[in-house]
């Protein structure tokens, strides 16, 4: 197959993330809570690859990003598990080495969190946010760099006067974009971005995940990012990953994910996607979404698998590789495509 | 740097003033012209004559611009004022007997000008029948005339003819700078009301002051600075900032005898430091309202209060008790505390339930015994020198009398309450100014607590700015203020007296002249001040007539006086000596009293 | 309610601290009901004693034992700064949340007889209101004219919180659900103001008292009434300070300092429990 | 333009409501006033002096005329405002006949000066240790310095004041306790006056920072901690910015836009004066002349400050209105 | 047959700007429909961001007064209610449904609160269980139960379950229409399918109109009767749902429905690559 073939070789993996547990941990007066937004939680990511990241809303998928851009604030505490970085031989452990992971920031590794329409400085011009943020890793005279910003803008597709512009003088799109022009002005070798296209509607969307790919494809970035539209994935992804429940319970190759779902969850995502053209009655996902303080036993899934056996109850099942890609599931083979 | 810019330190005098607030106005006969206790009357103006609060018998009168005492007619009708001569203003202009003329008719044709209604209801005509004569006539007999330029705080105050002709509204001029009448001038001001220096004219010898002395005074410059509340006038007189204080708490006074003895004078050697000013704080009773115009109810009310208490919370011991009705200062005792004794030792009050002594003679000694504790030898033992201290005696505290003199007044008594005859509960308002004079307000509390404790409900009530008003309006129960005031070096009351008269009283609700606070209305009172009209103001009835009237009031007690106003005026002597004092009381005092130009002539520099 | 008590003192040293001080001062100023002397009684005790095992505290130049003076004092101060307090909060609530809330023409009126307010200088005002009333003058009377003047800062924090309040979600959603603009602001609204009404109380009680020690020393006040200011003005009088006897000023105003010392604590951990943020994240939204 | 002419145009007509509303209040409490200033008068001329009862009568009846407190209430009132439009309060009744105006414009220059400076200083002071305590909140000194401060917060201003009086008039006596500047020393632009300015200014200008200091403090510190937390902060660490820039530019700043709007209002109340302070340190400012005022029943001159201090606020809370939208780029005219 | 809701002409304008530039922006321009009484249907309103959708429900809602143009409801001029008693009048024949399941209810405050009140106002009820029964009703309608949701806070459901709560507080009054406003656009995929299956359902059992709001062309396509498409605030097709979307003529309308990414990475990836070109 043609993504199969495309899939690149291991050897260049740049980022490794190993058993991560990550959960937040409240103590209010003597109320204790434990929400175990990453459980264990192993993946890799290669030079040169966009990966994705689906999943129910709540199960995590924010946190498990924030944890990989190191930007965690309490209650969200790394339980265990490591988030590993090589870049062009320099190793990089976020979590053992906080001075190397700062130097690392912008210049290695950049991040646009979710909501990103409001990160920028409401009283600050935005000329003054790339100032901050990328000056000193570009070594470039002001005026250089200011030449290099206003290209970079140009790229896409915004006109280089928004740098005068306050924030709230600029529409949600194209203050998205302005995030993600920030993060990518200084070509980091990897990029990582929490629902970078929510806000706008499909046009932007559109030019969005085209700038999206484009800049990767130029510069080579790896890229690590979470929507819950699956069409975004369907896009630009190359591997997705299938969170549910704080645990990453599927992972391959885009068309793979897409064309032969092997976890009854993905299954269902996959099938329960609207068409135009076609409105034959699609059916939700039946029972609640597990709460992640106290998760279902066994296989998270199953009190709402329609797979389910008894073992699901009792055992939880590993993230075995599968042909393409790897899987968490006892009845994985049983899948069927939609 | 000097503390005073430019003037050397030990050249001034620095007191006490109060913060003027319009500072640039020194038109002494406007109302509201110029603050009256920031040396303006104090150093720079003059009148006829002078009498020393403190002095006794002829030693008390001075004559200034006048050469000698008052001339009247038979009847009184007619008073002709010899003036000196060679006296100047500050301007070089000679003073004559056209200033007196224009001082009268101006102030008569302007009214609001300070002495103009006195003069319109006394002075028919004023003449100048040659520069050094002035001759009054009267609309009616008036033996008192005199005494509105007879200073003892103030009086009328000659105004510059050659300055005010020259203006076309006397009432809206601020006569800045003053021509002076007086030994010192205007030097600065601060427009901010802190401070006012007034110099030593160069002229000196040509005023009325000046004239008697043999040497130049050594004050060179007067200097009234407003030092701030009384801690920070504490310790700027510790600091040699400020050499002459007026009025402190006890404590305050206390404070620098312990810690800056050495640089310090007071009026007595020792405790209790205090100059007793002639004002009389008294307990006074509202006659206009129930029950308070009761004889027995105001005696029953006088028997409750323990003095020595009061004394003690007020003026920690400090006070000079009052048991007649004037001051117990200047000639006041020859002429009455000490002939009146036996008369008070033998006053007898019928009680209803049986005939009492009231008076105790020996407080002077309770209150020794209760502050020698804290004071030691510097109370001495000799009862007379006690007498001049602490006052010549006071009631006895008697509750059992004041239980009979309440029952016979109608009173009953309902566990520890005293029910009025109407059956409501006997309470009382008391009222106090506060803060202007702390002592009264503490010597309120603690006759309120006696009260209180004795079944009649009383609580303390400050009046504040409004005490004034109040006090005149009628509009208080019972209150402590003064309502007696004297010439202090002279026996005649009718400096307060004539305003006794019941012809002067009002309805209630509507203000009362000063003085009669308590609106108290006696027919033999009347008699006594018609007497008093008629007699020469030198004549030796007057002290008669003064004692008949101190006899109604201990009979009648429409107020209860406590003592006298004692006042805290410690003088630092770092700079200068030669304060006044009990042992020589050449001149008052307090700063504020006009009098004080003969301390100031009189002080010697320290070094 | 005794749970969240338990709770919070368990859990929470700031608020285990804060309520033991306020506490143990509360319980201080209530000893003032089992005094061995009326408080208002004077000269009934040796005057200026220092602080001794027979006089904690010293005695008064007026012959009061400091310690009961200062028990009555923050009693009787406590009562009026939180009836300052309590009535100016509910003015500025409701002038708030209406303003916020209602908008429009509401607003501008509300906001102008605000701004109104604001320009009142506070000390010239209270002390003409004093004239006025004399005799009558009480401290309820005196309370709730502070209250008139003190509500209005807060008036406007409030309005700017249910402002944005106002273009909730849920603000509209209980619009269509029928309920009335009380219900909206009581169970809706109200929760999300409570932290600003915490947080302006504690502010508008150590500006009641100083005002009340203002007007004191000013002399305007009950002397009959033992306050923190009262007790300065006496203090005042007798010239302490300057006089030696500290004790007369320094324990009561240590007092007030560890008593606010407490409230603050307090407040900011009962803040923290009400806060909607945090509550929201015990809740686990 | 035709928003802002129309925001603007509704702004004016609150803001000169606010004055009629707040001044007229100001006339009525002043008037209600017990305190009558003819018999103020007549106490002071009395005093001490011996006076005919007679002549008392007299010299009411002047100065009631003399005074113009004859008519009725309504009658005042309107002329009263016939007055402020023309900037006069009539005379003082307590410094007859010395225009109210003329009072509190020499007393004015120094409340100013006193209360900017010390605004100023407490204002910067306040923020900056509020800001500094809010974003490093676990610095140690910053910790005992907020302990400090708000331990200082309740005291009320009269012993603090009479602290630093005693301190530094008593126990080491380095400046003066009393008074604006040095006595007989010439106002000017000499460096002897502006050296006497200072030290007489020096412990009036302290205790009203010590004062102030602990609400700025307080509220600076809350908006902080609210700041800190929000995305752009924390995006603004995640992307490596330094520390030092994150404070500044982007949480200080941010924050000290509304402690503006306070600072604002504050300046407005400098024409209330800092009452207890000058009263204790007898400075000649605004707070002092007025407390005089009331004591002696001077309502003309009450109320000239009064009025003074209302429009101070208005304008200052109206000036801040009007450009806030400059200098809060988050803020727009709906 | 009579109109249950009819828009003629509505405009609305908003006057935007800063403090010295003030312009006028057209939000909503000339919009005209209507929808019929007896046939309830599901009436999709879909456009790009900004493009007059939410002005038009709140419009309809009258949450917001047009600038020229009449909008009835059941022969009724919406601006013209005034009073108290009509708006409860009018709230109880017309509902809406908000975007932010979590954020529709007070997340300090029961849910129940919502639902009790909705009840208690609009059906005139007081008695405890009466109201009890009017909840329970309208919930198992949305397939829950009131045992399921009293006494609960927001945070302790899930996005769906909030989403039908709303739906069922909508019809406890029994509205004949409901105006959902991007019900849908928070949620996975799966819960979206899960409402508008209710929508759906609801229009069919219990005959109520719906007017959905959305820029999600896909499910629009999925659930809707008719269809208009708003661009900068003009009307600028309309129409039966299939036909529109399937076949889009107007420019505007065929921009947007080729943006539509598929749910099929080859296709999808096509288009992204085409636009790098
Ligand atoms: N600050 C927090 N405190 C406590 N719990 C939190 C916090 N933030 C998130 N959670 C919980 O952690 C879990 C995972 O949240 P997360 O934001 O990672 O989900 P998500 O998959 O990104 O959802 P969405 O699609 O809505 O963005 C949720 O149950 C959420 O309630
Ligand atoms: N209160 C308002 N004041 C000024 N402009 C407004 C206001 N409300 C909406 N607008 C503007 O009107 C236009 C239409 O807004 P509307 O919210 O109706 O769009 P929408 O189609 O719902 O967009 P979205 O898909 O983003 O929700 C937008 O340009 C918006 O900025
Ligand atoms: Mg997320
Ligand atoms: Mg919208």
């Amino acid at each position: 197959m043609l993504d199969t073939l495309q899939a690149p070789t291991t050897t260049s993996s740049m980022l490794r993330v190993e058993g991560l547990k990550a959960y937040y941990q409240m103590n209010y007066f003597g109320v204790r809570r434990e929400v175990r937004a990453v459980d264990d939680v192993s993946l890799t990511i290669n030079r040169n690859e966009i990966y994705g990241i689906a999943g129910e809303s709540s199960s995590g998928k924010s946190s498990l990003i924030k944890t990989i851009a190191g930007a965690i604030t309490p209650p969200l505490r790394v339980v265990e598990g490591s988030v590993k970085f090589d870049f062009a031989g320099r190793e990089l452990d976020v979590y053992a080495d906080p001075q190397a992971m700062k130097a690392a920031r912008w210049q290695n590794l950049s991040y646009i969190m979710q909501g990103s329409m409001n990160v920028l400085n409401p009283v600050r011009r935005v000329k003054h946010a790339f100032h901050d943020f990328a000056f000193k890793h570009m070594g470039l005279s002001p005026s250089a760099f200011r030449a290099r910003v206003e290209k970079h803008l140009q790229r896409i597709g915004l006109d280089p006067h928004v740098l005068e512009s306050f924030p709230h003088q600029l529409s949600g799109g194209m203050r998205q974009r302005l995030t993600i022009a920030l993060a990518t002005v200084c070509e980091p070798d990897f990029i990582i971005a929490d629902e970078p296209t929510t806000a706008l509607d499909v046009l932007v969307q559109q030019d969005v995940l085209a700038l999206i790919k484009d800049i990767q494809q130029r510069m080579g970035a790896s890229i690590i990012f979470v929507t819950h539209d699956m069409t975004v994935h369907a896009a630009i992804a190359d591997r997705i990953g299938i969170v549910y429940a704080g645990r990453l319970v599927e992972e391959g190759p885009t068309l793979d994910v897409f064309r032969r779902p092997q976890h009854p969850y993905t299954a269902h995502l996959i099938s329960s996607l609207p068409r135009i053209g076609d409105n034959k009655k699609r059916s939700a996902l039946p029972g609640k979404p597990p709460n992640l303080a106290d998760p279902p036993s066994g296989c998270r899934f199953h009190p709402r698998c329609p797979l389910a056996v008894d073992k699901c109850t009792n055992e939880n099942p590993p993230l075995e590789a599968r042909l393409t890609g790897r899987v968490a599931c006892w009845r994985a083979g049983e899948v069927q495509t939609a | 740097q000097d503390f005073i810019a430019g003037i050397p330190r030990e050249e001034a005098l620095i007191i006490q003033g109060p913060a003027a607030q319009n500072a640039e106005w020194f038109n002494l006969w406007a109302p509201g012209g110029g603050a009256s206790n920031n040396g303006l009357q104090q150093l720079t103006a003059d009148t006829f004559w002078f009498i020393n609060p403190d002095g006794t018998g002829d030693a008390a009168w001075t004559n200034a611009l006048a050469s000698d005492k008052p001339i009247y007619n038979e009847d009184f009708t007619e008073m002709t004022v010899k003036l000196k001569e060679g006296i100047y203003w500050s301007d070089g202009v000679e003073f004559t007997a056209d200033d007196v003329v224009y001082t009268v008719q101006t102030q008569m044709a302007n009214p609001g000008m300070g002495w103009s209604a006195p003069f319109t209801v006394n002075v028919e005509s004023v003449e100048a029948t040659d520069r050094n004569t002035v001759v009054f006539t009267l609309n009616a007999p008036n033996s008192r005339f005199h005494t509105l330029f007879t200073v003892r705080w103030n009086a009328a105050w000659i105004m510059p003819k050659h300055v005010f002709e020259q203006v076309e509204d006397p009432l809206t001029y601020n006569n800045n700078p003053p021509v002076s009448l007086s030994a010192y001038q205007l030097h600065s001001y601060d427009s901010a009301g802190n401070w006012v220096i007034w110099k030593l004219r160069d002229d000196w010898e040509r005023t009325s002051i000046g004239m008697t002395l043999s040497e130049a005074p050594e004050v060179k410059y007067v200097v009234y600075r407003n030092a701030g509340n009384p801690d920070a006038r504490v310790i700027e007189q510790m600091n040699h900032n400020l050499d002459v204080i007026n009025d402190i708490a006890p404590e305050g006074m206390f404070t620098i005898a312990r810690d800056a003895g050495e640089n310090t004078k007071y009026w007595f050697p020792g405790f209790p430091f205090a100059h007793p000013d002639p004002t009389l704080p008294s307990v006074l009773f509202n006659h206009q309202r129930e029950p308070f115009a009761d004889k027995d109810v105001r005696w029953a009310l006088a028997l409750l209060i323990d003095i020595r208490s009061v004394s003690m919370g007020s003026y920690r011991g400090a006070a000079n008790l009052a048991a007649l009705s004037t001051p117990p200062t200047g000639t006041a005792i020859t002429d009455y505390y000490v002939p009146m004794q036996d008369w008070l030792a033998n006053f007898e009050l019928d009680t209803g339930d049986g005939a009492i002594k009231p008076y105790d003679p020996t407080i002077s000694e309770q209150i020794a015994a209760l502050v020698k504790p804290q004071w030691g030898d510097s109370i001495p033992s000799d009862t007379e020198e006690l007498k001049r201290m602490f006052g010549f005696g006071w009631w006895k505290q008697d509750p059992a009398a004041a239980t009979a003199l309440l029952q016979k007044a109608g009173f009953s008594k309902n566990g520890n309450q005293w029910l009025k005859p109407d059956g409501t509960p006997f309470t009382i308002k008391l009222m106090v100014e506060g803060d202007n004079i702390p002592t009264l307000a503490r010597a309120g509390t603690i006759i309120a607590q006696q009260w209180s404790m004795e079944g009649i409900q009383t609580t303390v009530d400050v009046a504040g700015p409004t005490n004034g008003q109040r006090l005149g309006g009628g509009d208080f129960d019972v209150a402590i203020y003064w309502t007696v005031e004297t010439w202090g070096g002279h026996p005649d009351l009718s400096f307060f007296l004539e305003s006794y008269h019941s012809d002067f009283i009002k309805q209630p609700g509507e203000t009362q002249p000063p003085r009669n606070l308590t609106r108290w209305e006696d027919e033999r009172l009347d008699a006594i001040i018609e007497a008093n009209r008629t007699v020469n103001f030198d004549s030796p009835e007057v002290a008669q007539l003064g004692m008949d009237y101190l006899k109604l009031a201990v009979e009648e007690m429409p107020f209860i006086p406590l003592m006298a106003y004692n006042k805290f005026a410690p003088f630092d002597t770092t700079y200068w000596t030669g304060y006044p004092s009990a042992a020589d009381p050449y001149s008052a005092s307090g700063p504020f009293w006009s009098n004080l130009r003969y301390m100031i002539v009189a002080l010697k520099a320290a070094q | 309610m005794f749970k969240i008590l338990r709770d919070m003192l368990r859990y929470n040293i700031e608020f285990a601290i804060g309520f033991v001080l306020t506490l143990s001062i509360f319980l201080f100023a209530l000893a003032h009901f089992w005094a061995p002397l009326p408080d208002t009684a004077i000269y009934l005790l040796p005057p200026d004693m220092p602080p001794s095992a027979q006089y904690w505290f010293g005695t008064t130049s007026r012959g009061q034992d400091v310690l009961w003076q200062m028990s009555s004092a923050i009693w009787n101060t406590m009562l009026f700064g939180l009836t300052v307090t309590v009535l100016s909060r509910l003015l500025a609530v409701a002038v708030g949340m209406l303003s916020g809330y209602l908008g429009g023409r509401w607003d501008q009126a509300l906001m102008t007889l605000n701004d109104t307010m604001i320009a009142l200088p506070n000390i010239p005002i209270l002390l003409l209101v004093y004239f006025v009333m004399r005799d009558s003058m009480s401290w309820p009377v005196l309370a709730a004219t502070a209250a008139l003047l003190g509500w209005n800062y807060d008036a406007r924090l409030i309005r700017s919180v249910t402002l944005s309040l106002r273009n909730r979600e849920f603000t509209r959603h209980a619009v269509f659900a029928g309920m009335s603009v009380p219900q909206i602001l009581v169970r809706q609204h109200l929760p999300y103001v409570m932290p600003v009404i915490f947080f302006t109380a504690m502010n508008n009680l150590i500006w009641a008292i100083g005002l009340e020690v203002t007007l004191s020393v000013l002399g305007f006040s009950d002397i009959n009434r033992p306050t923190i200011g009262g007790m300065i003005y006496w203090a005042n009088q007798h010239q302490a300070i300057i006089a030696g006897i500290w004790w007369w000023i320094a324990f009561p105003i240590i007092a007030v300092v560890l008593l606010f010392l407490g409230l603050f604590l307090l407040a900011i951990s009962v803040n923290e429990y009400i806060d909607p943020r945090s509550r929201l994240s015990r809740m686990g939204a | 333009m035709d928003g802002f002419a129309k925001y603007l145009g509704r702004r004016l007509f609150q803001f000169f409501l606010v004055i009629f509303l707040g001044v007229s209040l100001a006339f009525l409490i002043t008037n209600l006033s017990p305190v009558d200033p003819v018999e103020q008068s007549v106490a002071l001329m009395t005093n001490f002096g011996a006076t005919d009862p007679r002549s008392v009568e007299l010299m009411r009846q002047a100065l009631q005329e003399l005074y113009g407190l004859q008519g009725s209430m309504l009658d005042q009132y309107l002329a009263f405002w016939g007055r402020v439009i023309r900037g006069d309060f009539g005379p003082s009744l307590s410094a007859f006949p010395t225009p109210v105006m003329s009072l509190i414009m020499s007393a004015l220059p120094w409340t100013i000066g006193l209360l900017t400076l010390s605004l100023v200083i407490t204002w910067t002071l306040g923020n900056l240790l509020g800001a500094l305590a809010g974003y490093y909140r676990s610095n140690l000194l910053l910790k005992l310095s907020g302990a400090a401060v708000m331990a200082l917060h309740p005291v009320p201003a009269y012993i603090i004041g009479l602290c630093l009086l005693l301190a530094f008039g008593f126990i080491w006596p380095i400046l003066p306790i009393s008074g604006g500047a040095q006595m007989n020393l010439q106002p000017g632009l000499t460096l002897d006056y502006l050296r006497s300015l200072i030290v007489h200014g020096t412990l009036p200008a302290l205790t009203l920072v010590l004062v102030g200091l602990g609400s700025w403090f307080i509220s600076m510190r809350s908006l902080v901690s609210n700041i800190v937390t929000d995305d752009h902060v924390v995006y603004a660490e995640l992307g490596g910015v330094s520390s030092n820039k994150i404070f500044s530019q982007y949480v200080a700043r941010n924050a000290l836009l509304p402690q503006l709007t306070g600072l604002a209002l504050s300046l407005g109340n400098v024409f209330g004066g800092a009452v207890i302070t000058e009263f204790l340190f007898n400075y000649p400012g605004v707070g002092r002349l007025m407390i005089q005022g009331i004591y002696r029943g001077d309502y003309a001159l009450v109320l000239g400050v009064t009025t003074i201090s209302i429009i101070a606020v208005a304008v200052a809370v109206f000036i801040i209105d009007l450009i806030y939208p400059l200098i809060d780029p988050r803020v727009r005219l709906s | 047959m009579s109109a249950l809701l009819e828009l003629r002409n509505v405009n609305k304008d908003y006057r935007i700007g800063g403090f010295f530039d003030s312009s006028t922006l057209h939000a909503v321009k000339n919009v005209s429909f209507t929808l019929d009484d007896s046939k309830p249907e599901i009436f999709t309103i879909v456009g790009e961001s900004g493009s007059g959708k939410t002005t038009t429900a709140r419009m309809i809602l009258g949450n917001e007064t047009p600038t020229s143009g009449s909008l009835r409801f059941m022969g009724q001029s919406i601006t013209a209610i005034r009073s108290r008693a009509g708006k409860l009048k009018f709230m109880s024949k017309a509902q809406p449904i908000f975007q932010n399941p979590f954020e529709a209810f007070n997340p300090l405050s029961t849910i129940d609160y919502f639902l009790f009140s909705t009840a208690r106002r609009f059906l005139g009820l007081r008695d405890k269980a009466a109201i009890d029964a009017a909840t329970d009703k309208a919930l198992h309608h949305v397939g829950l139960s009131l045992a399921e949701v009293r006494g609960r806070y927001s945070h302790e459901l899930s996005g769906g379950q909030l989403q039908r709560i709303a739906v069922a507080r909508a019809l406890i009054p029994e509205p004949k229409l409901i105006v959902a406003d991007e019900p849908v656009s928070m949620v996975d995929a799966s819960l979206r399918m899960s409402i508008v299956n209710l929508f759906r359902d609801l229009r069919d059992r219990l005959g109520v109109s719906i007017i959905y709001i959305t820029h999600d062309l896909s499910t629009a396509y999925y659930i809707s009767d008719r269809v208009i498409i708003m661009y900068k605030g003009d009307v600028v097709e309309s129409g039966v749902a299939q036909e529109v979307l399937g076949n889009p003529q107007h420019a505007y309308s065929k921009a947007l429905s080729q943006a539509v990414l598929p749910p099929d990475p080859e296709a999808a990836r096509k288009i992204i690559m085409a636009k790098i070109a």
